[in-house]
């Protein structure tokens, strides 16, 4: 058991060290055909340890400079390995033929090694069994990723978009760090804690720092900025591995600490549940609003993050309330919605990637028609949204499935104030999952469907087919894996959690094919392919249609109070004076709320601090004698002081 | 008395300097000196039975260990030096007469060094630790620049007149052991073993003088003002001995002495003092940090920052925390020093030296790919990344001041985060900058002489951080309890 | 019999000359004065020392004495006046944060400042008139005094005599520690050392003539123009 | 699966395409007689759907496989959805589908499949429906919710069939929250059918349109299937509201008597809420566009209001 993980580890570490060594031709295919087999092994090797009968594995004890480190498989990590491998094996399809598309020589290396890397860390990260490992793992999984994210450094956006990103990612790791730390004065030990509580503030404490660690890793609103710049700024695959799996390792450790470090409280309980409804309305709102493919996807990331935090929230809530059909319930959707999500996530991300990279943008505005061009990459991108517009039975909907029939559960279970609380949870759950459709009409109907509307996207043309192969992998597994999730939970041991989905599916199946063939035999068969309804314009053209921002205009204005626009003005003059107008430009435009209105201000005040810091070194040195001389005056009074 | 060796060596290799005049051989004495302190260094350790045979030497793990990192860096950085300064002479920025003074207080330098750790006495120490300002003032001022010239004065000023004060803190250590004893003493140990008897009015003066001295030394803040010049201006072998091996003298002094202090009632006074002094320290460099726009000036406030650090562990005060002071103060002179060899092969590229304002870096990838990744490494090695020695002392470290205060790892972590931005943001803003097609100046083809002390220090640091040397953690645990804590760590 | 007797008060009396001196320091302006102020104190630590040897018979305090006598009121003064002469500089005019006044005025704070701070430790063990109490207040405030002057005075060979100044302080308060003083004269010649160096690389620079090394001094802040140029 | 469900669903799925075109024509005929027209036949609705099944098929020229498969997708994903809801009989054992939420998710699958057809045509009245249909969609959303989750609560079952029944079996003494919820009830159907005030289906307007937008490129078969799949919804939507506010008539067992007679009691309600809702349409003008959020606040009042009088009882 543990041979072959070790092994596993070796073939991760040989596919991502072959490319940063060899500097040859396409090496990267040597690497990635490494890596498929060490998904393909790694899937195998997890498989077995879901079932319910199999306990915590450790599969390798050692010490890291006399911190303990143990690697240990249990069933919560089993799951998200194979996540983990299901993912690596398309990703390591895709990237080659994405490698060939770029430009840059170097850094395709570069890329292609720290793939491998980066999901090594993920992996080691959700098999650590100590505080110490986890940390350990965790930091690399953020260096690693920042270095993917910083790719194509030579653009202002990415170089912005990593700076956010390392900025956010040491903040999170302060938390963690602390989280971690405190447990260890809590317990006296390294292994991860066992259901703590009691009324020492600081297992409270730690579990604020865990959290919020987290929470800016997942990119939990209001932490949440940094992921719309760095997702899409970074490779596709990599934009692909962060949101699909650096969220769901994040996530992971939230499990693990929710469920597994402390013993469920109701103030635990209502924190995740608060931030997880902020997390899925405003994350699916600016998703609607993004007019990057990627940035779109990203946001939605956000509000998926947002869906599974509230499913872990009501976990927490059932639980400190006593109701664990519930509870089981609320948490088994949040673990099915991050894996689904990962998958799906994952998929989009890669056949999006192949889009922009054929399209040569990233704007929805300047596609469309993209599906008679890429026929597969957007077959499989519509399994995605089928997928993530939850639509029955992919695998999107069984999470937010479980978790509605836990919410409405809990309805009726608890007291009138927690009724009220689940009401109001149930709307904005809801009105996620229907903003979630409507963003991803919007970005399928814009980006696939209809008339291109710029010049990139009329040439795209297919890719290879390696780079479906991947989604392609992806699109399987997250369909199956909603069509076959009865059985799946019946598996894992956790029957009769929901309805027979494979029923429904054959029921669809067949029932389509029924009307198909009612209709082919019975109706006219007649058909004509031609221009239909044009306005009595000669032709159609891309530039009466409907453009993203027209698309969702009408929410915009729904929801008016939530998009806050500015106004912004310039004008130039002709004298000095300013009093002859000369020109100027003027516009309204969406405010970046959280950036405009949090970070960028404790960024100036941070920056004001620095200036006022640095402006002790002013370099005269007769300043500088007067601090010593300052300072000894202090300290010759401290001595009389506390003599 | 294999320990005489060292200042023989010193001797030999300094009559030797004056007798051979060629570049060639002063830069291959200016190798072999550190390296055979090196290796005698590692015989030291591991021969513990020849360590009490000379009275003039005390030789413990505590000097022994700090020795250690000293021969390293100056190995390293004597290496490097032969590449570099051959290119400083080269492109003329560095005399030809000046060579000789160059590699002589070098040599000087790390004699003083040596001297300075393995002196019992605390007068002694204290002088040597001015030879040692005295001599790098020289190196740093080896360039004849206004600016290093500048820096270097600066450098004596706040750092001789604050050495004074500590002085009169080692008069006062000494009267105090005279009250107490009726003979005064200024040796280590004897203090150390008298420590409990001492009237704790006169040893707290003792140390806050003594401390102002030091900390001076080692950058700490309000005493650091000279640090950012003087190591931003020195030609970078010097940059690195000096944030590498001599910071470390400073902070050996605080080290011994507060390990006196542990003995005394006083302690927890001293404690605070020291914990104050190090968040100050930390806060300042790191803000600080936000907004150098040179490279070697940001290395520079970084280095007061892991001071900083250091001396938040010995406030501490805990067995543990020593023991990863101690290990900080390793892997941050091995990261600092490859740091300070990267930065040096840029500013060779772009001439920096020679010209004020600000760095003028671009194409950094086409033209300097190696320094460019090194610089990287030591930049993630210095945020604190798992795998590099830092991360490591970090955990150490914090975990021990949080049984002080919760309030202090956070905040220090936060300090961290803020050092972090601050190293990338710079990283950032220089690597994508391109020179328009043909205006870039031709590629400086770094010798391997500058290369493998760099890659060497960087793997050295990568085994520090990964894996426990056999018999470092009981050697570290030994030099905490030769300053006088706790043995268990 | 007699000398015993008068060497405690001839201490004193020596002691707070050494202030004045130190008050003289801060307030001339002429370079000239200040070089001959800084040898009247070293004159002073002599016949401090030489009071001790009198009064505590340790003969190594001679050696104290004449090496103080050597270096300090003959050597470095002299050597001073030389790089004076090279510079052309007659007068520090231009000072920083405090002028001369109120420079004297924070001084006498400071000897306030430590006597009340440094009372409250010794208490205990000194009485309030003893020897060595006096010594370290007066030491002390010295060596603060001198680091005012390194922090008005904005040339650098001022600074320099502040700094001299400063160490004249620890001495005086070394003296008074008796086994102490032979560490001391170590001291001496290390900062003898720093001295050279430090003057020799504003006076010659590394290997420049003198018209090279005055066109690299404009710039250099640390010289006043109007004193730096002939 | 066994018989049973077979014959129930075969059964529902069989009434409900058959009844659904009648009751479409109910409300036009109203509509027409309160503007004091004749209106159509009541049986206009088949010939109708008769007549496009023979006529000929136009694809656009843009149309990718959206356009060829949504038209079938959509009816079918109904029809599976009709097993949900049971119109005449509620057979002993339960579906194993039987699913409240899946039959709401079932309704959000059959609206993304036209709104994507509404964008593939590339005609701008179809983006423009597409963009109507899924902003008011997305409002409309957390009410349906709501209102299925208060019916959940108040009857306690998960699936459509237990909520028949438990409303069934209380039905004399059905408790006033009961009332409550038939207005959001009455408000979905509006919405969910596109009916004034939200939508108006007898013009192709371009200010007003919403659903005929979307379908606006569609002809021959596909608009055939896309007219039953509508018919088909609003049957369904206004069986749950009759089933529950009325539900009488309803086969508890199987037997050939009680099935007809639970089809003509079901024929019976249903043609007095078209007349209801063929009235409401006449009584009121079509909505602003952005106007339409707060004619959704009241079904979610109302919705809210069940719950809290509920938690109070």
């Amino acid at each position: 058991m543990s041979e072959l993980f070790l092994f596993i580890v070796l073939l991760y570490t040989l596919s991502g060290v072959i490319p940063l060594c060899i500097r040859k031709k396409r090496i990267w295919s040597v690497s990635s055909i490494i890596m498929c087999g060490g998904g393909i092994l790694l899937t195998l090797f997890s498989l077995p340890c879901l079932l319910p009968s199999s306990a915590k594995t450790i599969l390798f004890q050692g010490e890291w400079v006399t911190f303990p480190i143990t690697i240990g498989i249990d069933r919560l990590s089993a799951v998200f390995c194979i996540l983990l491998g299901i993912l690596s094996l398309s990703v390591a399809l895709y990237t080659p033929g994405y490698l060939d598309r770029m430009h840059g020589n170097r850094r395709k290396y570069v890329v292609s090694g720290f793939i491998p890397l980066f999901l090594l860390s993920m992996l080691l990260v959700i098999l650590a069994g100590t505080t110490f490992a986890f940390l350990v793992f965790w930091e690399l999984m953020a260096i690693l990723s920042f270095f993917l994210v910083l790719t194509e450094f030579e653009e202002e956006k990415t170089r912005y978009a990593s700076l956010f990103y390392l900025a956010m990612t040491q903040l999170s790791t302060v938390f963690v760090f602390l989280g971690i730390l405190l447990i260890r004065m809590v317990t006296g030990s390294w292994e991860y804690p066992a259901l703590l509580s009691g009324n020492d503030p600081l297992i409270f404490l730690s579990f604020l720092c865990l959290f919020f660690g987290i929470a800016i890793k997942s990119g939990v609103i209001p932490f949440h900025k940094w992921l719309p710049h760095a997702h899409p700024a970074a490779p596709s695959p990599v934009s692909a591995l962060m949101s699909g799996m650096m969220i769901s390792t994040a996530l992971y450790a939230l499990f693990r600490v929710v469920t597994g470090f402390y013993t469920p409280g109701v103030v635990y309980g209502f924190l995740i549940l608060a931030f997880g409804c902020l997390t899925a309305v405003l994350g699916v709102m600016y998703a609607l609003k993004e007019q990057d493919l990627k940035g779109l996807l990203a946001y939605s990331s956000i509000d998926n993050t947002g869906i599974i935090l509230i499913g872990t929230g009501l976990w927490a809530v059932f639980s400190a309330f006593g109701y664990p059909a519930l509870a089981l319930m609320a948490l088994a959707g949040a673990v099915f919605h991050a894996i689904s999500h990962g998958l799906f996530k994952g998929l989009l991300f890669l056949t999006a990637g192949s889009v922009c990279q054929a399209a040569g943008t990233r704007n929805i505005d300047e596609m469309g028609g993209i599906l008679v061009r890429m026929p597969w990459t957007g077959g499989f991108f519509f399994i995605g949204v089928l997928s993530i517009a939850s639509i029955p039975p992919f695998s999107g909907f069984i999470g937010e499935l479980l978790i509605l029939q836990s919410l409405i559960g809990g309805l009726s279970e608890l007291s009138p104030l927690l009724q009220i609380v689940m009401v109001v949870v149930l709307s904005l759950f809801s009105l996620t999952g229907a903003l979630t459709v409507t963003t991803f009409v919007k970005a399928f109907g814009l980006t696939f469907l209809a008339l291109p509307r710029s010049e990139g996207a009329k040439k795209a043309r297919e890719v290879p087919w390696p780079m479906y192969a991947g989604p392609a992998v992806l699109a399987g597994v997250s369909a199956g894996l909603g069509i076959f999730s009865g059985q799946i939970f019946s598996f894992l041991g956790y029957p009769g959690l929901l309805p027979d989905l494979l029923v429904l599916f054959l029921l669809l199946l067949g029932t389509t094919i029924l009307v198909y063939a009612a209709v082919w035999s019975y109706a006219s068969r007649k058909t004509r392919i031609t221009r239909t309804w044009d306005c009595g314009m000669m032709a159609p053209s891309s530039r009466m249609e409907y453009t993203g921002s027209g698309f969702t205009e009408p929410v915009v204005r729904f929801f008016g109070a939530l998009y806050r626009t500015r106004i912004f003005s310039t004008r130039e003059y002709l004298d000095p004076h300013q009093c002859l107008y000369k020109s100027g430009t003027g516009g309204i435009r969406l405010m970046k709320y959280f950036e405009e209105c949090l970070y960028l201000p404790i960024a100036r005040r941070i920056d004001r601090y620095a200036s006022l810091v640095s402006s002790l070194q002013n370099g005269d040195v007769d300043r500088y004698v007067l601090y010593v001389f300052c300072t000894v005056l202090v300290l010759i009074l401290i001595l009389g002081w506390s003599a | 008395m294999i320990a005489i060796l060292y200042p023989v060596i010193a001797l030999g290799i300094l009559l030797l300097q004056l007798i051979l005049r060629t570049h060639r051989s002063l830069s291959l004495l200016g190798v072999i000196h550190p390296v055979l302190s090196f290796i005698i260094t590692l015989y030291l350790i591991v021969s513990p039975a020849v360590w009490n045979e000379s009275p003039f030497f005390l030789i413990d793990h505590m000097s022994l260990f700090v020795m250690l990192v000293t021969s390293i860096i100056f190995s390293a950085a004597s290496i490097y030096a032969v590449g570099y300064i051959d290119g400083l002479v080269r492109s003329g920025d560095l005399e030809k007469r000046s060579l000789r003074i160059f590699y002589f207080g070098f040599s000087l330098l790390l004699a003083a060094t040596t001297m300075a750790i393995f002196t019992p006495n605390i007068a002694l120490f204290w002088i040597c630790a001015e030879l040692t300002t005295v001599l790098s003032a020289l190196l740093i001022a080896v360039l004849a620049l206004r600016a290093t010239i500048d820096a270097s004065l600066k450098y004596i000023f706040i750092c001789s007149t604050s050495m004074l004060f500590s002085f009169i803190g080692i008069i006062f250590l000494f009267e105090a052991v005279r009250n107490e004893t009726g003979v005064g003493s200024l040796e280590w140990k004897e203090i150390l073993h008298e420590a409990a008897g001492l009237d704790s009015g006169m040893v707290f003066i003792a140390f806050v003088f003594f401390f102002i001295g030091f900390a001076a030394k080692s950058g700490i803040v309000p005493f650091h003002t000279w640090l950012p010049e003087a190591h931003a201006k020195a030609p970078s072998a010097v940059s690195a001995v000096l944030s590498g091996a001599i910071l470390n003298v400073g902070m050996y002094g605080i080290l011994r002495m507060t390990g006196i202090m542990q003995g005394t009632e006083v302690f927890g006074q001293v404690s605070v003092l020291l914990i104050v002094f190090a968040l100050i320290t930390m806060s300042v460099a790191c803000l600080s940090m936000l907004r150098q726009k040179k490279l070697k000036s940001l290395i520079a406030f970084s280095s007061i920052e892991n001071m900083g650090f250091i001396m938040l562990g010995i406030g501490i005060g805990s067995p543990v925390a020593l023991f990863w002071a101690l290990f900080h103060m390793l892997g941050h002179s091995c990261i600092k020093a490859g740091l300070f060899f990267s930065a040096g092969i840029l500013h060779r590229q772009y001439k920096i030296p020679t010209r004020s304002g600000e760095d003028e870096i671009g194409d950094l990838f086409l033209l300097q790919p190696f320094a460019a990744v090194t610089l990287m490494a030591g930049c993630a090695a210095l945020i604190g990344m798992p795998m590099f020695p830092l991360f490591l002392s970090k955990v150490g470290i914090l975990l021990a001041s949080a049984e002080v205060s919760v309030w202090i790892p956070a905040f220090v972590l936060l300090l961290f985060a803020c050092a972090g931005v601050a190293l990338v943001r710079y990283y950032l803003s220089v690597m994508a900058v391109r020179f328009p097609a043909g205006e870039g100046p031709a590629p400086y083809k770094a010798p391997f002489s500058m290369n493998l002390p760099i890659i060497l220090l960087l793997l050295l640091s990568i085994v520090i951080g990964t894996v426990m040397i056999p018999e470092e953690e009981a050697f570290l645990t030994a030099a905490v309890a030769d300053l006088g804590f706790g043995v268990q760590i | 019999m007699i000398l015993t007797e008068v060497a405690p008060a001839w201490i004193r009396i020596c002691l707070i000359l050494v202030l004045v001196s130190g008050g003289f320091l801060l307030s001339s302006r002429s370079l000239k004065n200040l070089v001959r102020t800084y040898q009247l104190q070293s004159f002073l630590l002599v016949l401090i020392a030489l009071g001790l040897v009198v009064l505590e018979g340790h003969t190594i305090l001679l050696l104290v004495a004449a090496l103080t006598l050597i270096s300090k009121v003959f050597g470095i003064p002299a050597f001073i006046r030389l790089i004076q002469e090279r510079m052309s500089i007659q007068q520090d005019l231009r000072f920083s944060y405090l002028r001369p006044p109120g420079a004297l005025m924070l001084s006498i704070l400071i000897i306030l400042l430590v006597y009340v701070c440094f009372a409250q430790i010794l208490e205990k063990l000194y009485a309030a008139n003893s020897l060595f109490f006096l010594g370290s207040v007066i030491g002390v405030s010295l060596v603060l005094m001198g680091l005012i002057a390194v922090c008005t005075r904005r040339m650098a060979i001022s600074k320099v005599i502040g700094y001299l100044s400063m160490e004249n302080g620890v001495l005086v308060f070394g003296l008074f520690v008796t086994e102490l003083p032979f560490f001391i004269e170590f001291v001496i010649i290390i900062d003898l050392i720093i001295l050279v160096l430090l003057t020799s690389i504003m006076t010659v620079g590394i290997d420049s003539s003198i018209e090279e090394y005055k066109s690299r001094m404009k710039e250099f802040h640390l010289l006043s123009e109007e004193g730096g140029m002939s | 699966m066994n018989g049973e469900s077979i014959l129930f669903g075969l059964l529902n799925v069989a009434f409900v395409l058959l009844i659904s075109p009648f009751f479409m024509m109910v409300i036009k005929k109203v509509k027409a007689r309160v503007q004091g027209r004749e209106g159509p036949h009541l049986l206009q609705g088949y010939y109708n759907l008769a007549k496009l099944f023979r006529k000929e098929t136009l694809y656009s020229e843009y149309a990718g496989f959206i356009s060829r498969i949504a038209p079938y997708a959509a009816l079918s994903i109904l029809l599976v959805a009709a097993l949900q809801i049971p119109l005449i009989w509620i057979p002993e054992q339960e579906l194993v589908t039987a699913n409240i939420i899946v039959f709401l998710y079932l309704l959000v699958a059959g609206r993304l499949l036209i709104a994507l057809l509404g964008l593939d045509t590339a005609s701008t009245f179809g983006g423009m429906g597409s963009s109507r249909e899924m902003s008011l969609s997305a409002i409309i959303e957390p009410v349906t919710v709501v209102v299925f989750a208060a019916l959940v609560y108040v009857m306690g079952s998960f699936s459509i069939h237990g909520i028949f029944r438990t409303a069934m079996t209380t039905f004399p003494a059905y408790s006033p929250t009961v009332l409550l919820l038939s207005v959001p009830l009455f408000i979905l159907i509006i919405v969910e059918t596109g009916r004034v005030p939200v939508d108006n289906p007898e013009t192709h307007l371009e200010l007003t349109m919403v659903h005929e937008g979307m379908l606006l490129d569609t002809s021959g078969r596909n608009l055939a299937l896309f007219e039953l799949s509508h018919a088909v919804k609003q049957t369904l939507l206004m069986a749950i509201l009759l089933n529950i506010v009325v539900p009488a008539g309803i086969a508890l067992e199987l037997s050939a008597f009680a099935l007809v007679l639970g089809g003509a009691v079901f024929l019976l309600k249903g043609t007095v809420l078209c007349v209801i809702i063929g009235l409401f349409e006449s009584a009121y003008a079509k909505m602003r566009f952005f106007q339409i959020p707060n004619f959704f606040m009241i079904a979610f009042f109302f919705s809210i209001l069940t719950i809290f009088i509920e938690v109070m009882m």
